[in-house]
């Protein structure tokens, strides 16, 4: 999909991420070791489709994307877009802001008469980037993923799990390793809490 | 905490799962016909064996997908319950 | 000064001061309470219980009964095991006398926890463990190995032994080093593994000055490798101070270089005893006498007794001793008769024999059996349960400790997919053949059993032998009974030390064949206590349980809205203005609601897309009433019930296209109805095509209410007819406000008057809210919260599922038959036809008028007869769910569930409250604005 | 010494005699309310000829596992007839049973955390006063008196609003309470037979006439079933399914502590209840876990999330240590009440269906079971406990209603 929406700049102004008063305190608390950003607004849409469905190859080909579904907890694609293993028919569609109505409108067409659902999420979740040397050592103070890069969970990994005492989406980006984690936005200033809390064994001075 | 297969995610801890009591309970066919005593059962009452137990989880969590499972109730040994044609 | 020249783990470069009980006292680092105490020469701590008898260090680990300490120091801490509290500088402890105490001082710990995954996990780091934990490691496995003790070693580090012709501590030293080099090994010391639950999951808990961790380890295989505890012998008097396990004087003398005493008695069922004879007599003390139950003991060892000057008494066992606050004397008998001898002394190495740690064994299911040449309780090692190896399962030979280990190691990784052949068992010096022990229960004392009052089976419970025979004479045969009526093992030692001792007992009281005809307790987790802290790790204070908040909070919060919880979000619950109480804001609101315009955050509705060709059938399943043959672009109110018939949750949803629903549902119901649908779908209904996806904080939504309203809806949508005939109740409409957010606007009304939700996407929230109060300036907008909204809602009759409802109530006794269809089925449609629901006089909601319009009920109380006495039982006539004064009826008001209550209105009924009869009349449920007129504004 | 122990129990408890090869009444299982039931028998009904039949060691089901709440501020008026019998039974039993098994009147607080919580906890109390059960809604400030301990600041996550306070509520020694029933059971005749396990039954049609067991057969006039978590094991027997679920349930105990809380504290929301046990362990529970389970073991998280609780309510308990988990298999049914009545087999009777909740019951429950043994029809307290209900749709849903469980 190579279409790029206009944003509308006036109204752009008036919108505020859950956790965008925090960008200050954010990146006091973080430090070589590790670090936390929020990546507000991106592009978000919930597809469900039967990955037997004709459909499917319509959309890749709409997307320029596979669907990963031989094997669970994927990503294909980069951190600008992606299609997110959710489940048996289901995928979260991450794209830079702005993008929904073109993927919606492409998805609509590309499922024409077969069954399946296309729902913009892209306000329901916010996301926040955990990065560095230490941000596995921070998960796992919060998840109980095996999140070890020799076995299940490398780059282009996610998964739906609890951190804490909130459901997320958790989702490795790079070896850095750098994480991207949606959570649901009145959830994100706890999760955020939760992650500073784990963080200050290694950023406190 | 039981480590819980879920046929589509993998392992995952027992606190990302909603337990479903017995499996292959089925809703009645048509209610309306049923009496007041196979309603109440349908309602309330489930199969308690010690022992093997079908039963039913959602991985809340995370896919949110129901599936069904083969446990031991005295050990809580798992097993996947074969898929049913 | 009991600390000897040199030797031992201490740093003797640095002084470390420490009080106990006031005393200023000094140690080094490297010791433990118990040695420093020890090495200034103090051996009694907190005396006993309930009968006050002094009581002295026994042991020099985690399985002391006696030497338990108030820490107070950094934040008082109750029971701590001098022999395992490391020492530091400014300790300061209080003995205790097996009760601790609390304390709100500032605690300097964090606790916090990991959760890890391995796939071998090997719990305890003596040999048998460092063994198994090199043999897996070498594999390329991810390897967790667990120690309790401050250094890897276990026994070795009380020993002479030499492993591949070098010291131990060389041989440890050089494992050391190898885990450090292998990535994939993780060596925990200081930790303590607690808990073994289902599914090979392990909790250690990790102790490090001010950091505490517990770390959840989800194990592929599990290697344990605990080792044994020595434990001590149940004689007269066998509780002074200067008693102390055998394996423990070794313990202070080798690691800590501290001699507990100068003139020794050594007495014992085994061989291990002897190598603490001559350690004694190598640090200088003098071993008066060794005393052996054997009558025949090794003559090597008796030659060895001999050689330390001590004289050797076999057959025998010391029966009984003297001293007042420590043992000043043993005194010595053949267990087969003959004259006893004393034997002067300061200190009494006992050892009883050995206990095989089976504890964590026995906790993953593993049953034990008792082997009479370990002469302990050893697991089955049944196949699915942990490996065990090395002295936990009876092997008391180093070679034989190394060899499981690295067998088991090996064995361990290669089931996990990490082939290794087990490597060779290095040589071993030192180590020598271990002859069967001789275990005495009971050694024999002055009269019958039942008198001896003074051989002690519990020390920290204070239990005798008189009182496992009292437990037996009053018809106890298990030992589950003998446990729970003597409390022996229910202290914070969990009868380490003293559990087996009290089989053998209860097995001599029952005249049973050995102690395994009698059994063991159950043993449970932790295996060593841990803290509530450490449990509840950080889900403590502001993280204890998430905060839910809306894009508006922050300007509630500026307003000085007052909160309340629902569910785990805040939601305003009014606004006081300055000099306002409750009464007077909510009073303030809800006149602007019917008089002006108002507005109500209202983002914290469960919001649910269903979408699908079936969506229209699968609505009309799961809502009482009909959900198909609504119009697209149209908003209708629907109930659920559970399969039972029973209100579980309601809410408006709207039709955004022929296949495409979109449901609201309460604040607290959200995740609940989710999975219901899902439920549904997915268990019942598979064919049915409809996807459901959750869309709550998608949105936020702000309620404009109040005859201004739509005045206030036209300024912020220009582009919106909002006229009644172009804009209808229960109707939906797409826009852009002014300000250009993307909006979707309906005309729902919770409150009776005209209104409007005015949806947005959630990251507009606070401008759509700022926007709406900005738009209303002109005709005086008021915010309000949910006590309003509570009171706008009863004035109309409208109920609020959990306040009005709980989950005894239909549709119908809410008097909601029109939202019940009678054609479609739906769940919980067979319920309304059982006996007890079809009955007429259920409780059905009705309002309440009390007779003096000031009067304001109490929610919660109950309605009675007007002319029953109010002696109970009273019989009670149903209770007032909702309660409030109106401002606009100028008077209290309320709604409640009454027996029969549809036909009483009109009756005059009583409200009992506090002594008083407040009489009410019972009306319809809807107060205000019967015609339902404003709902459509001015 | 600053502990003082327990009083000491008596130097004779009871006989292990030979089971006989028929009784008038068999009941299966010795947990609380099988003993108690027996006491009943023999001495409301003059039936002595009764075996109590226990696959293990006495007490040693829930009996030996609960924290040992008692209170009888439930909500509906069946309840509150119920828990009252028992709490009027239980204040005369340590003089008519010549035990002091300590109980301990020292007040149940059960807070309440929300507004909803505030009105449920209200509702409660104004009808526990009209049921004639001492009941009182106590504002913050006067908890602060009750229970100086608990954290009372508006500055937390789930602020204590009020609680209710039943003043008569308590706790008791569990252990004692059953060896107190046993004992005078025991002496009045009844065989208390360990280590014999029903297994099923003698059927003459639709009659029940004795019972299977690993020691025998044993032949019974009546058979009263009394065994909690595995009621539906032995019912499965007949054909005749239940409404019970069981669930591991799970408790802990703190090392010995000197007196620092006074009462019972029990907290829905926040979901952690405690005392403190007379010996100075702080005793703790919460809720089941989620699944069915008979290995008397639940899941660690469950542990973690209780001191979490426990930690918000009672910041003082920081570094108090937990020395032993341990779990039952608690019998659950769909309304949270219990199941007490006759079957539709002649000569069977049933009591189950206690949940987390039938310590407390133990002598009403063995009264009224007594009366439905002894004369064929429910008392009229059991009355509406029946199986029926569950057809008709007249649950008592003490748990629908939020009220409190344990
Ligand atoms: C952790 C926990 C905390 C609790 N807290 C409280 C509380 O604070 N307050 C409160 O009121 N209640 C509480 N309860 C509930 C209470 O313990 C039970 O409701 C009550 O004990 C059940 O009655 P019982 O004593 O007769 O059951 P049990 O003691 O379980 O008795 C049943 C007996 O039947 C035996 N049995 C079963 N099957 C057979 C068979 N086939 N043959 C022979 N014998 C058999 C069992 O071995 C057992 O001994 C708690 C329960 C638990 C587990
Ligand atoms: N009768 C005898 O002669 C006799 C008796 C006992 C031991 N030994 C000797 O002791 C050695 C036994 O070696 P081993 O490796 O089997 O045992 P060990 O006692 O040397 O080591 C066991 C280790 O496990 C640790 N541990 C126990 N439980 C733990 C837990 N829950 N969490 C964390 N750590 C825990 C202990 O602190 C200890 O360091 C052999 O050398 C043997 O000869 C001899
Ligand atoms: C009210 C109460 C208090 C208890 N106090 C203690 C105690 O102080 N120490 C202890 O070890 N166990 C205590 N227990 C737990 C018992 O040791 C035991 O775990 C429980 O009876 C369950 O039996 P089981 O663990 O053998 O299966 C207590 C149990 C109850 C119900
Ligand atoms: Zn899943």
């Amino acid at each position: 999909m190579t279409v790029v929406s206009p944003v509308d700049q006036e109204v752009d102004t008036l919108r505020r991420s859950p956790l965008g008063a925090r960008a200050t305190e954010f990146a006091a608390r973080s430090g070589p070791a590790v670090q936390l950003v929020e990546e507000p607004f991106l592009t978000q849409v919930d597809l469900r489709v039967h990955p037997g469905s004709p459909a499917v190859a319509r959309i890749e080909h709409a997307l320029g994307l596979a669907l990963p579904h031989h094997e669970p907890n994927l990503v294909s694609g980069d951190e600008d877009t992606a299609a997110l293993w959710l489940g048996p028919d289901e995928w979260l569609l991450t794209a830079p802001d702005g993008r929904a109505p073109t993927i919606l409108a492409a998805l609509d067409d590309a499922l024409s008469d077969s069954l399946g659902s296309t729902v913009d999420v892209s306000a329901n979740r916010t996301a926040l980037r955990l990065s560095g040397p230490m941000s596995r050592e921070v998960l796992e103070k919060l998840c109980s993923l095996d999140l070890h890069p020799r076995w299940s969970f490398t780059p282009g990994h996610c998964a739906q799990t609890l951190i804490g005492r909130t459901q997320a989406i958790l989702w490795q980006l790079d070896r850095e390793p750098t994480y991207r984690i949606l959570v649901r936005n009145s959830f994100a200033a706890y999760l955020a809490d939760v992650l500073l809390d784990a963080m200050q064994e290694f950023t406190a001075g | 905490m039981l480590l819980i297969h879920c046929p589509w995610c993998g392992d995952r801890d027992e606190t990302e799962f909603h337990y479903g009591g017995q499996a292959h309970v089925d809703f009645p066919e048509n209610p309306a016909e049923l009496d007041d005593a196979a309603w109440a059962e349908y309602l309330f009452v489930r199969d308690n064996p010690r022992g093997l137990f079908h039963e039913r989880w959602a991985h809340t969590a995370g896919c949110r997908r129901w599936f069904n499972v083969v446990r031991d109730t005295t050990t809580n040994e798992m097993r996947p319950e074969k898929v049913l044609p | 000064m009991t600390r000897l020249a040199e030797g031992g783990r201490i740093d003797r470069a640095r002084t470390l001061r420490f009080t106990c009980d006031g005393i200023e006292l000094t140690g080094h680092p490297g010791d433990t309470l118990a040695s420093a105490l020890l090495a200034n020469g103090r051996i009694e701590v907190g005396s006993s219980i309930y009968r006050d008898r002094p009581r002295g260090i026994l042991t020099a680990d985690g399985t002391e009964p006696n030497a338990l300490v108030q820490v107070l120091s950094g934040g008082p801490e109750p029971m701590v095991p001098a022999t395992t509290l490391e020492l530091r500088d400014g300790l300061q402890v209080a003995s205790l006398s097996g009760v601790g105490w609390l304390s709100n001082a500032p605690d300097p710990t964090v606790r916090d926890k990991k959760y890890v995954h391995v796939d071998v996990v090997v719990v305890g780091g003596g040999p048998a463990g460092i063994a198994a934990a090199l043999a897996a490691g070498r594999s390329g496995a991810r390897v967790m190995l667990v120690e309790q003790g401050r250094h890897l070693g276990g026994s070795l580090l009380d020993g002479d032994e030499r492993i591949d012709g070098r010291d131990a501590g060389e041989w440890i030293s050089r494992a050391a080093r190898e885990f450090v080099d292998m990535p994939e090994v993780r060596v925990l010391t200081r930790s303590a593994a607690i808990g073994y639950y289902d599914h090979d999951y392990l909790l250690v808990a990790e102790r490090r000055g001010d950091r505490e961790r517990l770390w959840h380890v989800r194990a592929r295989r599990v290697v344990l490798a605990t080792g044994a505890t020595e434990r001590p012998m149940v004689f007269a008097d066998n509780d002074r101070p200067g008693i102390m396990l055998a394996s423990a004087v070794r313990t202070y003398l080798k690691r800590f270089a501290v001699l507990p005493g100068q003139d020794a008695v050594v007495v014992t069922t085994s061989d291990s005893a002897y190598l603490t004879a001559a350690d004694l007599a190598a640090a200088g003390a003098r071993v008066r006498a060794v005393v052996d139950t054997r009558p025949e003991p090794p003559q090597r060892l008796v030659e060895l007794a001999n050689s330390l000057g001590a004289q050797v008494f076999t057959g025998s066992a010391v029966v009984g001793t003297t001293g007042d606050r420590r043992i000043t004397s043993a005194r010595i008998a053949g267990l087969e008769g003959g004259t006893p001898v004393d034997v002067d002394c300061d200190l009494l190495a006992v050892c009883g024999g050995w206990n095989p740690a089976v504890q964590l064994y026995s906790q993953a299911g593993g049953s034990l059996r008792w082997d009479r040449l370990v002469a302990g309780f050893v697991p089955e090692q049944e196949p699915g349960r942990p490996k065990v190896v090395g002295s936990a399962r009876g092997t008391y030979d180093l070679a034989g400790c190394l060899a499981q280990g690295l067998a088991a190691g090996a064995e361990a990784a290669t089931a996990c997919g990490f082939r290794i052949a087990a490597p060779p068992v290095p040589p071993v010096a030192g180590d020598r053949p271990v002859a069967g022990p001789r275990p005495v229960w009971l050694v024999p004392g002055e009269g019958e059993p039942s008198e001896w009052t003074q051989h002690f089976v519990d020390l920290q419970r204070d239990a005798t032998v008189a009182d496992v025979w009292r437990a037996v004479g009053a018809g106890m045969r298990s030992v589950e009974h003998v446990k729970r009526y003597t409390t022996i093992g229910t202290g914070n030692d969990q009868g380490k030390t003293s559990g087996v001792n009290a089989i053998g007992v209860i097995a001599e009281a029952l005249g049973a064949e050995s102690p395994g005809e009698v059994g063991t307790t159950t043993f449970r987790p932790p295996h060593v206590p841990v803290s509530f802290a450490l449990l509840a790790g950080r889900d403590r204070g502001e993280l204890h349980d998430p905060v839910r908040t809306t894009p508006m909070h922050s300007w509630h919060v500026e307003h000085g809205a007052e909160f309340e919880d629902v569910g785990q979000w805040k939601r305003p619950r009014y606004y006081p203005q300055p000099g306002e109480d409750m009464a007077a804001a909510v009073h303030r609101e809800c006149l602007a609601a019917r008089t002006g315009v108002a507005m109500q955050d209202v983002s914290t509705l469960g919001r649910i897309e269903i979408v699908g060709p079936d969506a229209p059938e699968f609505l009309n399943r799961i809502y009482t009433n009909a959900f198909a043959k609504l119009a697209v672009g149209k908003a209708r109110y629907g109930v659920m019930c559970t399969a039972d018939g029973m209100v579980f949750d309601d809410g408006v949803s709207i039709r955004l296209a022929e296949d495409r629903y979109l449901m609201s549902t309460t604040t607290g119901g959200a995740a609940t109805v989710l999975e219901w649908l899902e439920e549904w779908l997915q268990t019942e209904w598979p064919h049915l095509a409809v996807h459901c996806t959750s869309v709550t904080e998608q949105w936020a939504a702000v309620a404009v209410v109040g005859p201004d309203s739509r005045d206030v809806v036209a300024r912020l949508a220009p582009d919106l007819d909002v006229s009644n005939e172009a804009f209808g109740f229960m109707e939906f409409r797409e826009t852009e406000l002014s300000n250009g957010i993307p909006a979707r606007i309906c005309r729902i009304s919770f409150s009776g008057e005209l209104a409007y939700e005015i949806n947005a996407p959630s990251w507009y929230g606070l401008a759509l809210w700022e926007a709406v109060h900005e738009a209303g300036q002109d005709f005086g907008i008021t915010p309000y919260g949910t006590e309003t909204m509570h009171v706008l809602r009863a004035e109309k009759g409208f109920v609020i599922v959990g306040q009005d409802t709980d989950a005894t109530v239909t549709p119908h006794d809410l008097g909601m038959d029109w939202v019940v269809s009678k054609r479609k089925d739906f769940i919980g449609k067979r319920s309304f036809s059982r006996p007890d629901t079809a009955r007429e006089d259920r409780k059905q909601l009705v309002g309440l008028l009390p007779v003096d319009p000031a009067d304001v009920l109490p929610e919660g109380a109950h309605l009675v007869e007007p002319d029953v006495p109010l002696v109970p039982p009273v019989p009670m006539l149903g209770h007032v769910t909702s309660s409030y004064r109106s401002a606009v009826l100028e008077r209290g008001f309320a709604m409640a569930l009454v027996r029969g209550g549809r036909h009483r209105i009109g009756e005059v009924l009583h409200v009992p409250v506090d002594g008083r009869r407040i009489p009410v009349e019972v009306t319809e449920p809807v107060f205000y604005d019967l015609e339902g007129a404003r709902r459509d504004g001015r | 010494m600053v502990s003082t122990p327990l009083p000491e129990p008596p130097p004779r408890l009871w006989r292990t005699p030979e089971p006989k090869r028929h009784y008038d009444v068999v009941i299966v299982g010795s947990g609380g309310h099988g003993l108690a039931t027996a006491y009943y028998l023999a001495r409301n009904h003059g039936i002595t000829d009764v075996a109590v039949l226990e696959r293990g060691w006495l007490a040693g089901g829930n009996m030996a596992r609960n924290t040992t709440i008692i209170r009888s501020n439930y909500l509906f008026d069946e309840s509150a007839k119920l828990y009252n019998h028992a709490l009027d039974l239980w204040e005369q039993l340590p003089a008519e049973l010549e035990y002091d098994f300590l109980l301990s009147q020292r007040g149940v607080l059960n807070l309440a955390h929300t507004e909803q919580e505030v009105r449920d906890s209200r509702r409660r109390v104004f009808a526990n006063q009209l049921n004639g059960v001492d009941a009182e809604w106590v504002e913050p400030d006067e908890i602060a008196e009750l229970c100086p301990i608990l954290n009372l600041s508006s500055d937390v996550r789930y602020p204590v609003l009020g609680a209710t306070l039943q003043r008569r509520g308590g706790i008791a020694k569990h252990d004692h309470v059953a060896w107190a029933f046993a004992r005078k059971a025991d002496e009045m005749g009844v065989d208390l037979i360990q280590g014999c396990e029903v297994t099923g039954f003698q059927l003459d049609g639709d009659r029940v006439t004795g019972v299977q067991t690993s020691l025998g057969p044993i032949g019974a006039g009546r058979v009263a079933l009394a065994a909690a978590g595995r009621t539906s094991l032995l019912t499965d027997q007949l054909g005749l399914r239940l409404p019970l679920q069981s669930h591991p349930l799970q408790a802990l105990v703190s090392e010995l502590l000197e007196p620092i809380h006074p009462c019972v504290v029990m907290s829905n929301h926040v979901h952690v209840y405690c005392s403190q046990a007379h010996k100075g362990e702080l005793v703790l529970g919460a809720g089941v876990d989620s699944y069915n389970g008979y290995g008397q073991r639940g899941s660690v998280h469950v542990i973690e999330q209780q001191m979490a609780a426990a930690l918000e309510l009672f910041p003082i308990f920081e570094r108090a240590h937990v020395i032993r988990t341990w779990a039952g298999t608690v019998d659950v049914t769909p309304d949270a009440s219990p199941i007490i009545g006759p079957t539709p087999y002649e000569n069977l009777y049933l009591n189950c269906g206690w949940g987390t909740g039938g310590f407390k019951a133990t002598p009403g429950v063995g009264w009224v079971y007594a009366h439905t043994i002894a004369t064929g029809e429910p008392h009229p307290i059991n009355e509406p406990y029946g199986l029926d209900r569950f057809t008709t749709g007249a649950l008592i849903d003490e748990h629908g209603a939020a009220a409190v469980a344990h």
